[in-house]
């Protein structure tokens, strides 16, 4: 169970407004994180990693604290064990896509079978600026995979793919979700695409 | 505009006593720019707008006389003295045996290609056969005023410069200082010309003061301070 | 035409320009990250060396280094390290006159990464020291090899703090543009001359090496 | 305390920053553009007054400008205008002296915005004129104020060349730095201490307002 | 009619693949360019844009030439009078939401006609990094209408908006086009969000 009880105050036009969550999500499966664009999901998985902190509320992953602002306890996202696959990618502009793996595993064949599983297997060597919109999409899952998260927080990843290809990686990343028994909390808009993927849903 | 004297370091301090009392004397207000000797010959060679140079030796004075850049022939003001001065307490007395030893630490020397109390020192040293002996400890300065700061701060153990050094410091009686013999170095005759560039707007008032130099007044005022006249 | 100067000047800018390099990257970093009252202050006190003037800095220097007081003092009878007229006076003189040179381009080049790489690297479990160096010293590759141009270039300049702290001692404080200094007091133009050419020799060799760097890592090779 | 050579630092290093602003940034753009051998040459010549001392660009322009030969004899006889031993030509010493510090770090800022803004300005109908004063300057407004600033005070601290072809004129080349000299070697320390401390409180101001207005735009408001 | 006939080289793993487009696309319609990701539809719609040259080819609109590599000519990308929504947004990072607007045009009546459209009146004093993502994309969507473009290229627009949104965007912009009398390639992954407002359709 990963409980999460949060308040994050955010800057508007005239005032601020007040981000509000209180859910609890399944562990070992897929939750589909739903809401209209600007109603928080980025907000909401950044403050899960550890990378934004909300100004109340407090996070549990299986029992596990890892936010207690009453008793200031704050788990750091290294020891948080997250996979993050940004919105807008946050790839290593230095890095080729080989070098983008290496840097989560040294294990040679989950990196050669992520290559498969991604369709990356012609760009090794190419870094992100020379990569198309979908092949940097891809990338970023890749990469959040090397690490075998135990939570893996997906921000809006399949929006530069086409049908085919997403046709096949979702459910190949579904049976490798459930193979490092990862959990997984998605945020989409074409809830169709999780089909078949996602187990819950939740919406903001 | 101001007559604009260029004058050698040494006589750094000397030259604002003379400049209030030219001042008191005609109403010719003067100001003063400061450096080693051969550092203003060049500048002066390069057309700096100085009216009048006073340099510490005659070297210089005649270069520029020779390429037609001074109104006066070269003219000698007054006479320097070299001393040899500590700030550190050390007793100098014996200097030769001091700087003999090798133990003395620090020794500061002018340029002695542009500064000629400098070269006066170097001759002075070689004089007393010990420049090889003293030339691992020896650091120099770019003009006489520069070992004068390396002496007060205390960075060097030893210095050589001009007696006109004593007549600038406040609490000179800290200083351990002896004069160097006059027959160790070549006499340092400071010499004085009025510049081509006087020519522009302050050629009486550079005259006057040139006249003033050489009158009793200015040459007493050099000998309370540590010049030698003749 | 004797070389010591050359040598000397390039031995210093070398040293110099390794020790800020060592210092002055994680203090760069540190100056970038959320600024605050202490570091307002830290960071004007880097700035200092670049606004004194050089002779200031080098009297400076030369009151706190005489065996007279304070600090010089305590070196000296203790350690019996001299600062004023060696070597080693030169090299801490140049760090403190080239701080500025290293520090500031280095905290602007990583005050412009984006702050979502380091994230992306803290969520793949990475720590600070390893983000840092894997990830961000990486990608400010370019602004460290200018910042390290400038430190060196600025170095071999040095020119006011040795004439004040240097004594001009041949081989061990007579640099090289000290002894170009000397030369033009003496009218010795082609000593100054050659000493000069020299120098420029090497600052094009410097140029055209970044140059070549800074193509090969150029932007967009698709374009 | 005569405070003319202060005043005549700050205009110097005034004067100095605003022309360079007006040539570095369209220069530094330009050669942050793809890169080819004849602009290697410009930014060679750009950098060489960072490599060479003080004392070496001093020479060069007191034989340049000397009224004995070529260019200044040329100046002086049918203009009478005079660059060695007077403020103008301190000025324009000061220009060449610090060029690369304008130039160097708008020339990274330039390299380094993305080069999609500037794309994304072109589809929208503007002009390079227009996308360079509404897009690339207000994006690298940090990066321009660090230059200014970095120019102002390496002007205020400049004394190898103005020691060369200064000449140490009162209320025209007597600046600051050269006051403080002069004050130390007629062991004037209050003088020297007097003027060192305006110039430490006036880079403290520099600074605060730099720190003030970084903040202001600062990266993330919201993290 | 537009006429495009270009080939481009990109860079692979091993030696270069040539990119070949040899097409005709209607003026006053909406077309969808699809493909799977890597294709190259960013590529064409840069190339058409004149933000990319290809190495060969021509493009003319409605017979005025954009590209013709054997003569030698070249219509700079501000003549051509295009639009252009990025993949990627490119954003102003300098400018508020509606300094955006006003850096396109002088007509107030219009950005406010825009800022409805795009529900992004509550932003308008807010930077690109303050923004979610959906909040940038439709402000890269309103900017390229600013300057009511003959040609609107728009790659990959829709992906980080919700259904609703979508729902309501869609259809008004296609109003919106029709009025300005605005030709518009649109790439997307998603060719159900297009429905009923392309005409024509493309695969690469
Ligand atoms: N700078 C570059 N250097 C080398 N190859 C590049 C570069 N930019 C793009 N490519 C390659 O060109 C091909 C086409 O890229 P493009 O971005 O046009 O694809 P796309 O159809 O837009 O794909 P997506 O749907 O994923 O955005 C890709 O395979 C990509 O790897
Ligand atoms: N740095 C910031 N400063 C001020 N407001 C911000 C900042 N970042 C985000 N916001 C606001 O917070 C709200 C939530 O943003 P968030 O990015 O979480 O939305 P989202 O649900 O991910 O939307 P989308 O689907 O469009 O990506 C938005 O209205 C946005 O404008
Ligand atoms: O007064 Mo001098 O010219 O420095 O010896
Ligand atoms: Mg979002
Ligand atoms: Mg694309």
């Amino acid at each position: 169970m990963i409980h999460v009880h949060i308040t994050k105050e955010i800057k508007r036009f005239k005032g601020t407004e007040k981000f509000l969550v209180q859910t609890d999500f399944s562990v070992g499966a897929v939750t589909h994180i739903s809401g209209p664009s600007g109603a928080g999901k980025t907000t909401l998985l950044r403050i899960i990693a550890g990378l934004v902190k909300p100004e109340h509320g407090h996070i549990t992953f299986e029992g596990e604290t890892w936010l207690n602002t009453t008793e200031n306890l704050y788990l750091p996202t290294q020891a948080r064990k997250v996979g993050f696959v940004f919105q807008d990618y946050a790839l290593f502009p230095n890095m080729t896509v080989k070098e983008h793996l290496s840097f989560g595993t040294k294990d040679v064949e989950l990196i050669q079978r992520l290559l498969i599983l991604g369709k990356m297997e012609r760009f090794i060597d190419q870094r992100p600026r020379e990569l198309s919109g979908g092949q940097q999409q891809r990338l970023s899952i890749l990469r959040a995979l090397t690490t075998r998260p135990r939570l893996l927080l997906m921000d809006e990843p399949f929006s530069a793919l086409d049908q085919a290809l997403k046709a096949e990686l979702v459910p190949d990343l579904k049976l490798l979700l459930i193979e490092m028994k990862t959990t997984c909390l998605v945020s989409t808009h074409y809830p169709l695409e999780l089909k078949g993927f996602a187990d819950f849903y939740f919406e903001l | 505009q101001p007559l604009r004297i260029a004058v050698a370091a040494n006589a750094q301090s000397v030259i604002k006593l003379l400049q209030a009392d030219f001042k008191k004397r005609t109403g010719i207000a003067t100001e003063a720019i400061i450096g080693a000797s051969g550092k203003l010959a060049t500048q002066i060679e390069h057309g700096a707008p100085f009216d009048v140079f006073l340099s510490a030796d005659m070297e210089f004075p005649e270069l520029l006389y020779k390429n037609n850049l001074s109104l006066t022939k070269p003219q000698v003001y007054a006479q320097g003295s070299l001393i040899i001065c500590s700030a550190s307490g050390q007793d100098v007395g014996n200097w030769q045996k001091i700087l003999s030893l090798g133990t003395a630490g620090k020794v500061a020397i002018a340029n002695p290609k542009v500064a000629p109390y400098g070269k006066a020192a170097e001759e002075s040293l070689v004089y007393y056969n010990l420049m090889e002996r003293v030339r691992p400890q020896l650091v120099y300065g770019g003009s006489i005023s520069q070992i004068n700061t390396y002496i007060t701060t205390g960075v060097v153990s030893l210095g050589f410069t001009t007696e006109a050094f004593l007549h600038e410091q406040k609490d000179s009686d800290k200083l351990k200082w002896v004069r160097v013999d006059l027959k160790s170095y070549k006499k340092i005759e400071q010499g004085m010309l009025v510049l081509s560039h006087a020519k522009k707007e302050n050629y009486k008032a550079a005259m006057k003061f040139h006249a003033y130099i050489l009158s009793t007044p200015a040459q007493t005022i050099l000998k309370q301070n540590g010049y030698i006249i003749p | 035409m004797d070389l010591t100067p050359i040598w000397l000047s390039l031995r210093l800018a070398l040293i110099t320009t390794l020790i800020l390099l060592v210092l002055g990257v994680p203090v760069a970093y540190w100056l970038s990250r959320k600024s605050s009252w202490f570091k307002l202050v830290i960071e004007a006190l880097v700035t200092m060396p670049l606004v004194l003037p050089p002779s200031v800095l080098g009297f400076y220097l030369l009151l706190a280094f005489s065996p007279n007081n304070g600090p010089g003092k305590w070196l000296n009878e203790y350690f019996n390290i001299h600062l004023v007229f060696s070597f080693e006076g030169l090299i801490l003189a140049s760090v403190i006159y080239s701080l500025p040179f290293m520090i500031s381009p280095l905290k602007s080049a990583f005050a412009h990464l984006p702050t979502s790489i380091a994230e992306a690297s803290y969520t793949m479990g990475k720590s600070h020291t390893q983000t840092f160096f894997k990830i961000l010293i990486p990608n400010i590759s370019g602004s460290i090899l200018t910042a390290s141009v400038l430190t060196f270039a600025h170095t071999l300049g040095e020119f006011g703090v040795v004439l004040m702290i240097g004594g001009n001692i041949p081989n061990q404080t007579k640099v090289a543009s000290i002894a170009i200094f000397d030369a033009v007091e003496q009218m010795d133009y082609s000593s100054a001359n050659f000493y000069s050419l020299v120098l420029f020799a090497i600052t094009f060799a410097i140029v055209v090496t970044v140059f070549i760097f800074n193509k090969h890592a150029a932007k967009n090779p698709f374009e």
